[in-house]
């Protein structure tokens, strides 16, 4: 019976034809710069900064190359490229992208090189910049990936990155942090890794293909636990990675004790990892279990929507203040992630983008801050406004579109989300609304509290020194981006929802098989009588 | 009356035992490898036992091996508690004990 | 079919009467791995008792790796003959050459090539440098070859019995130490404890089956149906108990703590991988190979097993302050998922099982060999509070032991990674969800203590937090080292040996003069470099080495797993 | 020429995006200018524009100018373009053009002032936004300047951000408009749901799919919006307390057409409130409360800003009187009147107080007709256009008013009219106190005449009519408060002229009232005299007095105690709530189970390794208990 033992079949996904593996590089690039930062020896921090740039911008680059290459209105994956890695557990290398995942690569190769920037580190640099590019790998590659096994590894890899910058750059808990997150995170994707196999065994029972291609997994007919239970297994995972509510108490203490970069990097990138695996592989594999369980999803965001504004309304610290906003802003990117119409979804996917940038820049001016007093205690903060009157309205800028004023990204992302959640879960629309009150509320008063008012008298004297021209033009294309997805979002979008809204109607058609594939996505029974022009009347 | 196999079978099973026993109730490092020599030799018993019943000389084979097996362990098993002795008279297992936890 | 040992007994009738005894033919060459260690092993007897001149342990340990080395590649070449071949049997199909065994013989060698790397120094340093820890390993060696390709169960015994032994001298091999001598006592007992109900168990199964040759057995239960399985199952059970023991499976796993914590710290890691490796290798064969017909009442006894290992193993270490009794309790923990292979009784079990047996045998010889470097000239500082700073001490060594940490944590781009997920496939593709989950589910926890090591290495060395305090705190304590570190758990006289030095007249005086001591140790490892031998440093460059580049590359040796089963 | 639309909102941006980055080294007073002339140049063109529209023919009167494609994502396809019809052309020219005067007065009003650009940063991106609300031709785009006129007051509020109170009241106005926000966001996903469009012109053409139930609730959420936004009941407070702001922005923003957008919005949606009558109904009842309980407030305040903005909330009251009895002209018209004379009124208050050395309090005035001729003329204009003494353009505006509440029911016509009697009144009150009776002030000596020294304000005050700057927008605004009635006469079809301009907008869906000529003199007389007597008896009352208690009970001081209840109700029990969220459900119940999970491990850990006692007999005995229960086991196996 040994001797049985099934060879595994590799599955023949299609080679690209495009000359240059774009993407296979991108993962590459930052990988082997970490290298060639190790080669350098210690001490000399420019040239471990200089390697650090150029390989944060090496990606920017080959990701603006994407961009470029990237065809919108094509649905579909790009830029496909497999191989096979470990061909008896089944792990190829193959990758693709497609309008979700190109948003939010291009954000991450943004946000790299300006976290790098704006890091206050100066001990150890060499370390340091080897770990924010590895991070930039593992998180790259994780939204790149087809092949979940290869996600997995990718979306493991980053921890490690991670629990060293916060352990060894931290604040004063930093071990606890550090720690905390390391630990959570783990057991959580410990769920995942089983769900995946079970998956992957289940496809293979039905079509003796062992594969980990999301592709051909995705066409797995799973029952209606295995499916509920898969689901459970692979969120359990994204809800801790993200953080969905109750799951998030980790991110207060990993927000708050690691450096800037680090926060940065974390909420800006790695909580889009949760919330990326949400939409990628929860939708596109579990469409039942997705139309069962959206309303405890949707139960769970709009929660995180109201908890997070609420719990932050009284934070005594401008981290963890951000770090419970973010948890409330990715509330609504839950709850658009669940509301399955196209509207919801690609705002979603707008969101993620948006909260990154926004959520970076606010670490950032708060890492000013610091390196200027030293603490980021609300209540030693007083009158900044009066020294530094552009540090104010840059924050004031920032705040805003986090708070979600149209005009600044932050709106598009937020109206999308709801104006779709509507159609579809009215009520968890209207409780989630009621939370950009709450936004308002605990931004303002922070802001009020900072930058308002006249200064402390011993504060009076050490003064407030101005934002530099270095920090400027670390900021300024967060906030040329913020400006320009608010004022113009439509190039971005209209790469998204072709995307979106094969996952839309991925699930509207395993929901009702009755519905024909063809045709605009989104009307489908799942909007109940809210189709364009109803004739009639669905107000009950 | 004929003495059944079985018969032996039960002895070697109460040798056994009462090796096992021994070995948890007494202190003295010696007696305890005693008992094991008591036990190793149950299991002969029973090999000779099924040796016969099967009409397999495998099993009387065996026999010499695992002899030669506790030799060895007596050898080596000698020199290590002599070690201990050395360091202290008449110690019992009882008395090592500062590995724990 | 006719039982083989009925016809061997057949023919022996018929030999006796015409010439003498029966001597099965017998290939040498395909012992030649095995030869080349015994051998080897007479030969370094032989000089070290008859060379007028004490030769130097690193001659030993350079004759050791060459004798590694040898057997690496007339096992190599057995592997070529297999795969061209298939697997075959010799003396009578009391050894079985398959690839299966083949993958072991390479293992052993591995170990072989790589310990007497961590040994040297560290014998010299421990005044026991004689041939004698080179010769027991290359005797205990050749009994896990001899276990992994038995193909009887005398032979599983008598290989069981060569590993073991040894083992029991090496743990006492520092005589000075009471510990030590502990260790091989305790060690010692249980384990010829151990060895007789095993044997016990395989007198039943002979009895039941009427062989003991696995072949034979497994044709026999393929053919025939037992009425009353009970003396059979009896004997599977306390095989199974052997086994355990060897493998440090809960609940026979209680040696493990005491006697990797006594023993000399290079032996340590060598027997936590070969013992591992021996005792696996005839488990997998006898259970999953001769009693499949059997699994339904097998398989869930080692569920239970492979859980309870798992958790135990995992939950234990994590409240250990002992840097060597975690590793052991962690190494219990790897048992356990080694079993999750073992439960799934599948040819991807199996694979599982031999890929994580070969990360294992690198993981823990190069842990225990940092352990080694860093518990200093008397083995005697294994405290995991010792290991903080290391970053600073001797980066190199600090970053290595880290990956070998994290590897064993599972972290991705590892082979730690892979192994853990191998077994935990082939769990989910039998069905035992229950079991993969909390395997993972240990697996967390089990970070914890590998994650506590790993930031006590790079916590307050040299990286001020970037705080202001912080910062005048950490230049402090580069200049004076007598401030309380942040978040260091040193003893108060640590913090004030000024108060301890004026307390030193009170009655409890001795009880600080022993703190104060531990103060100066500590603040000398605080400070001071560790100096590593370049063999230790080659040898831990070959385990990361490995752990990294298939961590990365994993095909290879997924790949030797995966024919190995094949060629079972 | 209606094709120059887009440069209506364009050149106050064009003003922001100049200033935003220079201002601060452009500096004072070349940066007020440029503000000035953006707004201006956008007055200019918007006159231009209203003309082009003029000339079209009433049922060509719509123009829709598309810029870009803001985002289209399924059916939610959302345009960035003007909507260019009587109503908006009329809501543009007059906020370009009151915004041109009272830029122009804020360059001399902030002249001492050291973030003088930034105040006109601020005031240009309100104009645009303003304008963005009034001009968009969808939902979304008017969204996004009511929200942007929103943040715009609260910098504005905020404006001397070191003063306490003022940044307090900014957060209040934010917070209280983003309540009234929420509901307009919730009004328009009901749109999108219900028509599967967001454009003016589509969604009203499709109303007749969208059931009555529907349409209530659409009109009740946008309806809350307007609520925040106009400072109407509950959500009025913030608007009180925003007068910490510098008084340009109290009244440009809280007088003149921030605050009025509610009712623009109203009237845009007038389609819709046609088919919804009982929220028409509902607007109306909280508007007549929102006049009458703004109005007594206003009785008994000591600040001079104070009573204003009690005023306007009252003001705004009216409007929404109108609108819910489907007066949209008189709602308009009452909007254009009020616009002049209540930023006149500001105006005025702007100038004392700037006389006054920042001093707000009445009590502490009087007499400073004769000192200030100017202001105290122009004052005295405002007061008795608001008073809604004929002729002056208050009483053709509110008598419009009332006679549509009367058709409507006349219970809103008598509070109404109990209204009208109190605003003469308060407002006699207060001009009374701050310009006739004796100085209650201390005159300043002529040497110590520095602005901003100590001694200055110590030694006290000297008031004086100020520079042409801030007394030309006076004059104007006075002018246009005394004949802006005229735009809308009732004696004659021909005379109406708004009526007729705004036909193509509100006509379908404005109602008609039918008033014999008799009654409309009836009417008319009443409105009169309600004035007057306001006016006589506050004459009685205050001429001489400084002190009545007896008429400032502290229930009116405090605007019948709304904003303490709210304060007490909602604001101190959330944060309370929060705090509690955060201390105990976060702490101990969220956190403290991960904790707990992380304790209980290590608990288990310690309690498990006391099995190492380190006795060999005890490893033997675990061993012989794992060979007993395995075997046990077996033996079940083989018996079962």
């Amino acid at each position: 019976m040994i001797a049985a033992a099934s060879p595994i079949v590799l599955t023949g996904v299609t080679e690209s034809q495009r000359a240059f593996p774009y993407l296979t590089t991108m993962i590459l690039v930052p990988v082997a710069f970490a290298f060639a930062t190790m080669l350098v020896p210690k001490g000399q921090r420019w040239a471990h900064r200089a390697m650090g740039l150029a390989g944060s911008f090496g990606v920017l680059g080959i990701a603006a190359a994407v961009l470029d290459q990237f065809q919108a209105g094509d649905g579909g994956y790009q830029m496909v490229s497999s191989h096979a890695l470990a061909a008896p557990i089944g792990l190829s290398w193959s990758l693709g992208v497609d309008g979700i995942s190109l948003f939010l690569v291009l954000m991450t190769a943004v946000l790299v090189p300006i976290a790098l920037l704006g890091a206050t580190e100066r001990t150890n640099t060499k370390a340091f910049t080897v770990w924010v590019l590895l991070l930039e790998a593992g998180c790259i590659g994780s939204f790149l990936s087809l092949d979940l096994l290869l996600f997995f590894l990718f979306f493991e890899t980053t921890l490690v990155p991670v629990y060293f910058i916060i352990a060894a750059w931290g604040h004063e808990r930093r071990g606890y942090a550090a720690t905390k997150f390391f630990i959570y995170t783990f057991a959580a994707s410990a769920f995942m890794l089983v769900g995946i196999l079970s998956l992957v065994f289940i496809h293979q029972n039905q079509t003796g293909v062992t594969t980990f291609d999301i592709r051909l997994l995705a066409q797995t007919h799973l029952s209606g636990t295995a499916d509920v239970v898969l689901f459970l297994a692979f969120t359990a995972a994204f809800a801790v990675k993200a953080p969905i509510f109750p799951f998030h108490t980790w991110s207060p203490d990993a927000y708050g004790e690691s450096p800037a970069a680090g926060s940065i990097l974390l909420a800006g990138v790695m909580a889009k990892l949760g919330t990326y695996g949400i939409v990628r592989f929860d939708l596109g594999l579990f469409p039942h279990a997705v139309v069962v369980l959206a309303p405890l999803l949707l139960t769970l965001g709009v929660i995180g929507i109201i908890y997070g504004g609420i719990v932050a309304a009284v934070q005594k610290d401008l981290k963890r203040l951000v770090a419970y906003s973010s948890l409330a802003h990715l509330g609504f990117i839950v709850v658009g992630a669940f509301a399955l119409t196209n509207e919801a979804l690609s705002g979603a996917v707008l969101q993620m983008v948006n909260h990154g940038l926004y959520t970076a820049a606010l670490f950032l001016l708060i890492a000013m801050i610091y390196r200027r007093r030293g603490t980021f205690a609300i209540s030693r903060l007083r009158g900044l406004q009066g020294s530094a009157p552009v540090m104010a309205a840059v924050f004031t800028v920032v705040m805003l579109a986090s708070i979600g004023v149209p005009g600044l990204n932050g709106f598009i992302g937020e109206f999308l989300i709801l104006a779709g959640t509507f159609l579809t879960h009215r009520w968890w629309a209207v409780v989630a609304t009621a939370g950009i009150i709450l936004a308002a509320v605990y931004l303002l008063w922070a802001y009020q509290q900072v930058f308002h008012g006249k200064p402390n008298l011993e504060d009076e004297e050490e003064g407030f020194a101005e934002i530099t021209v270095r920090e400027g033009l670390v900021l300024a294309p967060l906030i040329v981006l913020i400006v320009f997805l608010g004022v113009y979002p439509k190039p971005v979008l209209d790469r998204i929802t072709p995307s979106v809204d094969q996952i839309v109607l991925h699930i509207e058609h395993a929901a009702h098989p009755s519905i024909p594939i063809e045709g605009q996505p989104g009307t489908a029974a799942l909007r109940g009588g809210a189709t364009v022009v109803v004739h009639t009347e669905g107000t009950k | 009356m004929t003495v059944h196999a079985s018969w032996y079978l039960t002895l070697a099973a109460v040798l056994f035992t009462i090796g096992a026993v021994g070995l948890l109730v007494r202190r003295n490092v010696l007696v305890m490898f005693m008992c094991v020599e008591l036990m190793l030799n149950a299991a002969n018993l029973t090999f000779v036992t099924f040796a016969r019943e099967l009409n397999d000389i495998g099993g009387q084979v065996a026999v010499f091996f695992v002899l030669v097996v506790a030799a060895a362990e007596v050898v080596v098993g000698l020199g290590i508690i002599v070690a201990i002795f050395r360091r202290k008279v008449g110690a019992t297992a009882d008395d090592a004990h500062i590995l724990k936890g | 079919m006719i039982p083989t040992s009925t016809v061997l007994g057949a023919a022996g009738a018929h030999l006796l009467a015409a010439t003498g005894i029966a001597i099965p033919h017998i290939n040498y060459t395909t012992l030649l791995p095995e030869l080349i260690l015994l051998g080897g092993m007479l030969l370094l007897l032989g000089v070290s008792a008859l060379s007028p001149v004490r030769l130097p342990t690193e001659a030993y340990a350079s004759a050791t790796i060459g004798l590694g080395t040898a057997s690496l590649i007339s096992s190599l070449i057995l592997w070529r003959d297999v795969t061209d071949r298939g697997p075959f049997s010799t003396i009578a199909h009391s050894i079985e050459v398959d690839g299966f065994a083949i993958f072991f013989l390479v293992v052993v060698s591995c170990i072989l090539i790589v310990s007497p790397m961590f040994a040297a120094g560290y014998l010299r340093r421990s005044g026991i440098d004689g041939c004698e820890y080179y010769v027991l390993a290359l005797i205990s060696g050749a009994g896990a070859m001899f276990m992994a390709s038995a193909g009887d169960l005398i032979l599983v015994f008598l290989g069981l019995e060569i590993l073991s032994i040894p083992l029991y001298v090496m743990a006492g091999l520092d005589h000075r130490r009471e510990a030590s001598g502990e260790a091989a006592m305790k060690y010692f007992v249980l384990g010829a404890f151990s060895s007789a109900i095993f044997v016990y168990g395989i007198a039943l199964t002979y009895g039941a089956t009427g062989s003991t040759n696995l072949a034979t057995i497994g044709a026999f239960l393929a053919h025939n149906v037992l009425t009353s399985n009970g003396v059979l199952l009896g004997g599977l059970g306390l095989m199974l108990v052997g086994f355990g023991f060897k493998v440090a499976a809960v609940p026979f796993h209680m040696w493990t703590p005491d006697v990797y914590q006594g023993s000399p710290t290079a032996a340590t890691g060598f027997m936590a991988a070969m013992a591992k490796v021996g005792g696996f290798a005839a488990l997998l064969r006898v259970f999953v190979s001769t009693f499949p017909s059997l699994a339904s009442s097998w398989q869930p006894i080692v569920w239970v097993m492979a859980i309870v290992t798992l958790v135990f193993g995992a939950v234990v270490a994590i409240v250990q302050s002992d840097a060597k009794r975690m590793l052991a309790y962690s190494s219990v923990n790897h048992a356990g998922f080694v079993l999750l292979g073992l439960q799934a009784a599948s040819a991807r079990g199996i694979e599982g099982s031999l890929y994580y047996i070969f990360v294992y045998s690198f993981l823990v010889l190069g842990s225990f060999a940092v352990v080694a470097a860093v518990g200093g000239a008397d083995d005697d500082r294994h405290g995991i509070e010792l290991f903080r700073g290391l970053g600073r001490r001797n980066p190199v060594l600090a970053t290595m032991f880290a990956v070998l940490l994290l590897a064993q944590a599972g972290a991705p781009f590892t082979t730690g990674f892979f192994a853990k997920l191998y077994v935990v496939e082939a769990a989910v593709d039998a069905h035992s969800y229950a079991l993969a989950v909390v395997a993972m589910g240990s697996a967390a926890i089990a970070a914890f203590f590998y994650l506590r090591l790993v930031f006590l290495m790079f916590s307050d060395s040299g990286l001020p937090i970037v705080t202001q305090q912080n910062l005048s705190t950490a230049q402090a304590t580069v200049s004076e080292p007598l401030v309380e570190l942040p978040g260091s758990s040193l003893s108060p006289a640590y913090a004030s040996p000024g108060g301890g030095v004026a307390t030193l007249v009170t009655p409890s005086a001795t009880a600080i003069a022993e703190e104060i001591l531990d103060t100066q140790i500590t603040e000398a490892n605080e400070e001071a470099p560790i100096a590593v031998s370049p063999w230790v440093i080659s040898g831990l460059m070959l385990c990361v080495g490995a752990t990294v580049v298939f961590g990365i590359w994993p095909q290879p040796i997924v790949e030797f797993a995966h024919q190995a089963t094949l060629l079972f | 020429m209606i094709h120059a639309a887009f440069l209506i909102p364009l050149l106050p941006l064009a003003g922001f995006a100049l200033l935003a980055p220079l201002g601060r080294r452009i500096g004072n007073p070349i940066a007020g200018w440029i503000a000035t002339f953006a707004v201006g140049g956008s007055f200019i063109v918007t006159i231009l524009v209203f003309i082009g529209l003029f000339q079209q023919s009433p049922a060509h009167s719509q123009f829709t100018q598309s810029w870009f494609t803001w985002f289209d994502v399924g059916h939610l396809n959302v345009n960035a373009g003007l909507l260019i019809d009587p109503l908006s052309m009329t809501m543009a020219t007059f906020i370009t053009g009151i915004s041109t005067l009272i830029h122009l007065y804020s360059i001399g009003y902030m002249e001492h002032d050291k973030d003088f650009s930034r105040f006109f940063i601020y005031l240009n991106l309100f104009v645009f936004s303003m304008l963005m609300l009034v001009l968009a031709d969808n939902f979304v785009l008017s969204f996004l300047g009511w929200e942007g006129v929103g943040v715009c007051s609260y910098f504005l509020i905020a404006f001397w951000f070191d003063r306490d109170d003022a940044a307090s009241a900014g957060k209040k106005a934010m917070i209280f408009n983003r309540i009234g926000d929420a509901g307009f966001l919730i009004g328009i996903f009901l749109i999108f749901q219900r028509t599967g469009s967001v454009q003016y012109t589509t969604v009203f053409s499709r109303l007749g799919h969208v059931g009555t139930a529907s349409l209530v609730g659409i009109a009740l959420m946008l309806f809350l919006g307007a609520v925040g936004k106009s400072a109407q009941i509950p959500l009025f407070p913030w608007l009180a307390d925003a007068m910490a702001g510098p008084t340009p922005v109290s009244a440009l923003i809280h007088a003149a057409t921030m605050v009025t957008a509610g009712v623009y919005l109203m009237c845009r949606i007038n389609p819709i409130l046609h088919l919804a009558p009982d929220a028409a109904h509902v607007i109306a009842w909280i508007g007549v409360a929102t006049a009458f309980i703004g109005a007594t407030s206003a009785c008994a305040q000591t600040d001079i800003k104070k009573v204003l903005a009690y005023s306007t909330v009252s003001q705004l009251g009216y409007m929404f009187l109108a609108v819910g009895s489907g007066a949209y002209v008189a709602a308009i018209f009452l909007m254009l009147t009020h616009a002049f004379y209540k930023a006149l009124l500001f105006l005025g208050a702007g100038s004392v107080i700037h006389a006054m050395e920042e001093d707000q309090d009445i009590k502490n005035m009087g007499g400073l007709a004769k000192l200030m001729p100017i202001t105290g003329l122009t004052f005295l204009v405002g007061w008795l256009s608001i008073a809604g003494v004929p002729p002056f353009s208050g009483f053709w505006s509110k008598g419009d008013v009332l006679e549509n509440a009367w058709a409507l029911t006349p219970a809103l016509w008598a509070i109404g009219a109990a209204t009208a009697f109190l605003t003469a009144y308060y407002m006699g009150r207060e001009y009374f106190l701050v310009f006739l009776g004796e100085r209650r002030w201390v005159e300043a000596h002529p040497e110590a005449t520095e602005p901003g020294s100590a001694q200055y304000t110590s030694r006290g005050v000297h008031p004086h009519d100020a520079s042409w700057k801030m007394s030309l927008p006076l004059v104007v605004l006075a002018v246009l408060a005394l004949f802006g009635g005229f735009v809308n006469l009732p004696f004659h079809p021909n005379l109406v002229f708004l009526e007729r301009w705004l036909n193509p907008v509100v006509g379908a869906t404005v109602r008609q009232t039918h008033f014999s000529v008799g009654q409309l003199w009836a009417f008319s007389l009443a409105d009169a005299g309600l004035a007057l007597a306001g006016v006589g008896v506050a004459a009685a009352v205050w001429r001489r007095a400084t002190d009545r208690p007896a008429l400032e009970p502290r229930f009116l001081f405090m605007a019948w105690f709304i904003d303490w209840t709210e304060d007490h109700l909602v604001a101190r029990t959330g944060s309370a709530f929060s705090s509690f969220t955060s201390s105990v459900i976060e702490a101990r119940v969220v956190d403290g189970a991960v904790n707990g999970v992380a304790s209980l491990v290590r608990g288990t850990g310690d309690r498990l390794r006391k099995v190492q006692t380190g006795y060999v007999r005890t490893y033997a005995m675990g061993l012989v208990a794992g060979v007993v229960m395995l075997v046990a086991y077996l033996l079940v196996r083989v018996g079962s």
